[in-house]
């Protein structure tokens, strides 16, 4: 053996898929799939919302079957099985969706299963558990105590936590589905020095993500799927644009940004002094109509707090909300929608969408009022009407609206989540990561969506960790830290930099 | 099976099945009807034995029905059996003892059940207590009251003209005699094509499946989340006092010692329809034939004269493996 | 084409009732009939029954026998017996109608104000006293109840009731006695108004290790037996369970062949304690 | 309170409650007992009404604990009545009948409640049927086969020597005769504290609390969840079995149609202890305290002669309370 190979050797494959296909009831949602993974590379796999690169990386990994094709392991057929048969394989996943139990603790998760054992194996260890746990978490530099129970964390947290957990085992294959929607920019150089650590130790990488400058950064090879085909397989140096067109079938144009004058506009939302606990501390902002207002901070800055609570859906110590200077009193997330607002929240399964409805009702569920006859009886067509224009508006990829919403893939779960605020018509809204999980094409389209509307004199408040994002859509930056407004940078004026600046300014 | 086809899609289309293939219910039932038939032709097979049949589903039917809501929110319902002595009870108060009106002594009963269901409805949403104790609570404080209230004493309505007829009279027979149905079984239709308007076409429903499915995103929707399930509660407890009125025009008296127990018939007919108990899953027509289900497979029992302990046993074993085949088909579509 | 009796009762897993069962299942074999016996789990279940009853009618019997839980819930159906011309034999507690050709029974209430004697005399006419009754609705258990009480009231006004429960199954009605025993401590004596009654009232005296309290029963059975032989409970009441099974049947089949029945079978009941127990007077009626 | 605080601590971490705040359930009881003893000083703080109240807790408590295990997955076991007595219907058969060694016969009768609670959860993971309708398939089947074996008679214990000392004998009250304890006590502790090192220190208990978390992420993490289930329902339907040890001994005999309802009394018990229905918390030490508000109450109301039906219309409401002001606790820490 000489020095490590480099990627686009031709070396024996570790994982080969030959002509794969799987269809769900009403969804062929792979076809005749290739795909392969070297040892010691990063293979991103990209595509639409719903291509299927989801539902590729399940059946490595036990969670489906395969309907038919092949897979080889070392170049030998394998047949999973089951999770636990995948892992004796040492393939590991970080699933696009959390799958944690939250009453557990941090360390209870990650090594379930695997509980190291006293007293001849009759009773766990809980302390060596422990231990175990703060020196994973001391190898990927994350400050957590491996006693925190998980419910209590906040989602990029818990999402640190199933990084962990799958990089405790010793895998050979490690997939990686969307393991970076929740995360800040510190967090992901942490991740991306694990992954260039592993790939060194030779590990091969399934990465999937939706964010081309981390693709860039970090794949060797690029796997473009759409529709449940693979189109093609290119190296990572591939011009972004072109890899972009073989995933929507199109060139992009992108859209200059344009700041309107908004200083004159009657400001729909202010918030005076907000205080919760230590999570908000004095915070005070106002939109104005037609503006779009962004918020940047790191993980835990309170930024979603701050959003929840103007929405009603904590409750607050002190503060004063004025809806077009009237002050309001929100207790709960009626009284906010009432008052006009809309909060898209971040975390769209436990709090944005009714999982086992079908398309329609989630994207009629806040607006339900108005499409009902007499006050009381549904109106079936109009509903069809209005679910089937959002459908057609974000492209959602769904076989009907009577879909279970469960069933549709993460992107255009958060399609729908998008579309029942976009029914209501709301005044305000707060997008809370709205784009968590989007491909590139559909994302270019909410910003349009969210540009128009501010255009069309709402006032708009957009959430984001991804800085380009925020960047991108704002005319008016406002940076947390802590539980407080640390600065405000006009939109023409904000960069990466300067916001990270107060992103961090700790007191 | 082809001629089925058309009624059983109009069905399947005013119940709100989505996917006929739920309709196979319908199948255990069919088998567990052929089988009886088969097995005892000359004492099942006759018409007297169906109406008995149809008679013997009304009260549990309804009780059914009204758990459907609750169970479609993911909660559940133990008070139900219970509830509907206690309506019987105030129906006896009002009619018998204050002397009301029928009509007015009958909304009055009704009345009484909306209220206690109400009652769970704003214990479960004000005071947080999970639905299952909720209604164990109300369950012991409904019995006693029922017993207290009548000092353990039936309350007679022999008096009260034309009372047993809302049960056992029948409206049918009298147009056409060859076809005695009793008006509880119309009474059991009606609330059940009713419920399934309700269920399907109206605001209430829609949130009751939405609770069921997911109540955090609903309350973020704007929906007042307490508001909408105290009046599923409500809605479920006016039903279970219609069972009531149909137990005690069919007793003619208001016995304060029923009901315990079949809160458990009721919830077991739901499922057996594929209601699902996690919530967000279910239809009354199903519903329905599960109750259906349930006193066929009774009725059938005993029409065997299988003895009693062997009719528990099987009851057992068939409800599992009817709820068991009701999940086969549902994953193998 | 064979005779078919049907008994529909007013329950099935109390020994009282199993010897019901065992006296018509007797009669059954004698006459050569064909007998069914079943009742609902709990006395409480009256529309239960009258689908039992309804059942029962569709097997097209030959007569029918009905202890009914509630006798105005059942008169629809049994008037259609009548229609049909299956002849009705109630037993138990009866039918309060005409329809059934006649009633094998024995009068709770008097029986219970044997009880009521009894109690009066082992105690001295004086004192507390308190009833563990089976429930609160049922005939037997409110006939037995209110013929205990009203006795009482009657003819010892010296003696005070201090307390009704209800136990239901042994278990309970040994906690009950235990509670019994706590909140009076000058109580004389209970009266259990059937089997589990009056085994959780002896229960409930054992384990307090109490003496002196005078326990009159209901009912026989093993456990009975042995806590009469024992001295724990002083003396019961019982009725003649296997006989009015037996009668019912009996009847049934006379009433098939015309013949003509008295209004009432009166099966009778009789205090029994330890002196009298292997009487074979009494020992036929007893049961295990 | 300060010298309490040691104690209670110790018991805390013994029995794993991680926040102390949740002994508070204690003060519940607490108030319970000082409420009667108020009211009834000579009749309720008696060292004999004492034992009588632990003695009444024996039973309801196993049954309880072995709840706890189920209720912590957010299954539901039924189940747990019948159950009882049915195992103690094959401590007739083993030792009575057939003519067993008294241990040999209890380890058998208490293999049958493990084996039914193995079929249970075989029922649930194979079949898919939830616990719910599982357990009450169950619960019909084992009543019924309990009244078969019989013959509806009850089985007799009088002549096995020693087998109603299991529960009424006090080895306690032979060393200390002024503190005459029954064993059947002992034994609930004994039971308590083995299943609370189960629950806490085993990986039996991991997989309890984790499947009743998320199941889900359970069976990703590579775990065998439809093993893992089945081994916590046999091992609650082994507790269930010594319960059915306890009642036996206790009644010394096998009485069939016993049992009924009791599940219901266990998973109050349970859910006043502060384990939520919704599966992933939950405590034995609640348990306990549950089922000891359960009897206090119970046996308050009886020493103050309430008349039953207000007993029940009290039980209720404090049922209810005693969950509300549980969860005022946990939201206000
Ligand atoms: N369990 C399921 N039942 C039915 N359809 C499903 C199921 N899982 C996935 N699908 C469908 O299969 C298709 C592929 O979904 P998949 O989750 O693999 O997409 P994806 O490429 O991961 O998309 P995203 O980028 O949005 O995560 C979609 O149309 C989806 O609706
Ligand atoms: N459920 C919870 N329990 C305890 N602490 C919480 C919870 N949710 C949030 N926090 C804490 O509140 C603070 C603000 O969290 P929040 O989620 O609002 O941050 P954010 O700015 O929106 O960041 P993110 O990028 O993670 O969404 C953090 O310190 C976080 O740890
Ligand atoms: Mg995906
Ligand atoms: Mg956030």
């Amino acid at each position: 053996m000489d020095s490590m190979p480099s990627p686009g050797h031709a070396v024996a494959p570790l994982i080969s898929v030959q002509n794969l296909s799987k269809s769900f009831p009403g969804v062929k949602a792979l076809d005749g799939v290739r795909f392969d993974l070297r040892p010691g590379e990063v293979h991103a796999l990209m595509g639409e919302n719903g291509a299927g690169k989801s539902t590729l990386m399940k059946i490595l990994a036990g969670v489906y079957r395969k309907d038919s094709g092949e897979v080889r392991l070392d170049g030998e057929p394998v047949e999973i099985q089951s999770p636990a048969h995948a892992q004796s394989l040492a393939i590991g996943i970080i699933h696009q969706e959390l799958h944690l139990m939250a009453h557990l603790t941090a360390a209870q998760n990650i090594f379930l299963g695997r509980e190291p054992r006293k007293a001849a194996g009759l009773l766990l260890d809980e302390d060596q558990l422990n231990r175990d746990t703060q020196a994973l978490f001391d190898r990927l530099h994350l400050v957590l105590a491996p006693t925190t129970p998980v419910g209590e964390l906040t989602v990029a947290r818990q999402q640190m936590v199933e990084i962990a957990k799958a990089l405790s085992f010793k895998t050979r294959v490690l997939i990686m589905d969307e393991p970076t929607a929740a995360l800040n920019n510190a967090e992901i150089d942490e991740l991306f020095r694990i992954i260039r650590q592993l790939r060194s130790e030779g590990v091969g990488i399934v990465y999937i993500s939706h964010k081309m400058d981390e693709i860039q950064r970090i794949a060797d090879r690029v796997t473009v799927m759409r529709d449940g085909t693979t189109i093609d397989t290119v190296p990572a140096d591939t011009p972004m644009e072109q890899v972009i067109a073989m995933m929507v079938g199109r060139y992009l144009e992108h859209a200059d940004k344009h700041i309107p004058d908004t200083s004159a506009n009657e400001v729909l939302l202010e918030v005076r002094g907000l205080n919760r606990g230590r999570a908000i501390r004095d915070v005070s902002f106002s939109v104005r109509r037609g503006e779009i207002v962004g918020f940047a901070g790191l993980m835990g800055a309170g930024r979603t707090e701050v959003a929840r609570a103007v929405f009603g859906a904590d409750p607050l110590d002190s503060g004063e909300i004025l809806v077009r200077g009237q002050r309001v009193h929100i207790g709960s997330p009626q009284d906010a929608v009432r008052a006009g607002m809309g909060y898209l929240s971040e975390d769209r399964k436990h709090f944005g969408l009714a999982t086992g409805m079908d398309v329609e009702s989630n994207i009629t569920l806040p607006s339900l009022k108005r499409w009902l006859k007499w006050g009381m009886f549904l109106n079936r067509a109009a509903i069809h009407v209005v679910s089937q224009q959002m459908v057609d508006k974000l492209r959602i990829k769904t076989p009907s609206l009577t879909q279970t919403a469960r069933l549709l893939s993460g992107g255009n779960q958060q399609k729908v989540v998008i579309a029942k605020w976009l029914v209501q018509d709301c005044e305000i809204l707060f997008f809370d990561e709205p784009t968590r999980g989007i491909d590139v094409g559909a994302k270019s389209e909410i910003y349009k969506l969210l540009i128009d509307l501010a255009a069309q004199g709402r006032a708009i408040v957009v959430i984001s960790s991804e800085l380009p994002e925020v960047l991108q859509l704002s005319h008016r930056v406002l940076v947390m830290c802590e539980g407080r407004i640390t600065g405000e940078v006009p939109g023409s004026q904000a960069t990466q930099e300067n916001l990270m600046a107060l992103a961090t300014r700790r007191d | 099976m082809t001629q089925a086809t058309s009624p059983l899609s109009w069905l399947a289309r005013f119940f709100g099945v989505q996917a006929k293939q739920k309709l196979l219910a319908f199948a255990s039932l069919i088998a567990l009807l052929a089988v009886f038939s088969v097995l005892k032709p000359d004492a099942f097979m006759t018409q007297d034995n169906f109406i008995g049949i149809l008679q013997s589903t009304t009260v549990i039917g309804v009780l059914a029905i009204a758990s459907t809501f609750v169970i479609i929110t993911s909660g559940i319902d133990l008070s139900v059996g219970v509830l509907m002595t206690f309506c019987a009870v105030m129906a006896g108060v009002f009619i018998v003892n204050l002397g009301f009106p029928l009509p007015l002594g009958i909304a009055c009963a009704l009345a009484m059940g909306a209220l206690s269901g109400c009652i769970s409805g704003l214990v479960i949403t004000k005071l947080k207590v999970p639905p299952f104790i909720a209604t164990l609570g109300m369950m012991m404080l409904l019995k006693g009251l029922s017993l207290l209230i009548t000092q353990t004493r039936p309350i007679y309505f022999s008096d009260v003209e034309g009372f047993d007829q809302i049960s056992l009279g029948s409206l049918i027979g009298d147009v056409f005699p060859s076809l005695p149905i009793p008006n509880g079984v119309l009474i059991l239709f009606l609330v059940a094509a009713v419920c399934a308007v309700v269920l399907n076409k109206t605001a209430l429903g829609r949130y009751t499946f939405a609770l069921g499915s997911n109540e955090e995103a609903v309350r973020l929707s704007g929906v007042n989340v307490d508001r909408w399930k105290v009046i599923i509660y409500t809605f479920a407890g006016g039903i279970c006092g219609i069972s009531g009125l149909l137990i005690a025009s069919r007793l003619n008296s208001a016995q304060p010692a029923l009901g315990q127990g079949y809160e458990l018939d009721a919830i077991a007919a739901v499922v057996i329809g594929g209601t699902s108990l996690s919530g967000g899953v279910g239809t009354i027509l199903g519903t329905i034939i599960g109750a259906f289900i349930m006193s066929v497979l009774i009725n059938g029992l005993r029409i065997m004269s299988v003895a009693q302990e062997w009719q528990m046993v099987l009851t057992g074993l068939i409800i599992i493996l009817a709820v068991y085949t009701d999940n086969l088909r549902r994953n193998k579509p | 084409q064979e005779i078919y009796i049907p008994l529909v009762s007013k329950g099935f897993q109390h020994q009282f009732w199993q010897a019901v069962k065992q006296g018509a299942d007797q009669a059954g074999k004698d006459y050569k009939v064909k007998v069914t016996f079943e009742g609902p789990e709990t006395e409480q279940q009256v529309d239960k029954q009258i689908d039992m009853l309804s059942a029962a009618m569709a097997k097209k019997p030959s007569a029918i026998g009905f202890a009914a839980l509630d006798s105005k819930a059942a008169i629809p159906l049994l008037k259609k017996a009548q229609a049909a011309k299956i002849p009705v034999i109630a037993f138990d507690s009866g039918v309060d109608s005409d329809i059934p050709v006649t009633t094998a029974t024995t009068n709770n209430v008097a029986a219970a104000a044997l009880a009521a004697d009894k109690m009066a005399e082992k105690i001295g006419g004086e004192g507390e006293v308190a009833v563990i009754a089976h429930d609160q609705t049922s005939t037997t258990g409110v006939g037995r109840r209110d013929g205990f009480l009203n006795q009482i009231k009657a003819k010892y006004p010296k003696i005070k009731v201090v307390d009704v429960q209800y136990g239901g199954d042994q278990l309970k009605s040994a906690e009950i006695a235990k509670t019994l025993m706590q909140a009076h401590p000058k109580l004389k004596g209970i009266f259990g108004t059937n089997e589990p009654g009056a085994i959780g009232a002896g229960k409930g005296v054992k384990e307090a290790k109490k003496s002196g309290i005078v326990i009159i029963g209901f009912d026989s059975g093993k456990a009975q037996k042995d806590m009469i032989n024992d001295g724990t409970i002083a003396g019961s009441i019982t009725q003649n369970p296997v006989g009015i099974g037996y009668k019912t049947v009996e009847a049934a089949v006379k009433a098939l062949k015309g013949e003509k029945l008295p209004k009432i079978i009166d099966t009778g009941f009789y205090y029994y304690d330890k002196s009298n127990m292997n009487d074979p007077k009494v020992a036929a009626v007893l049961y295990d």
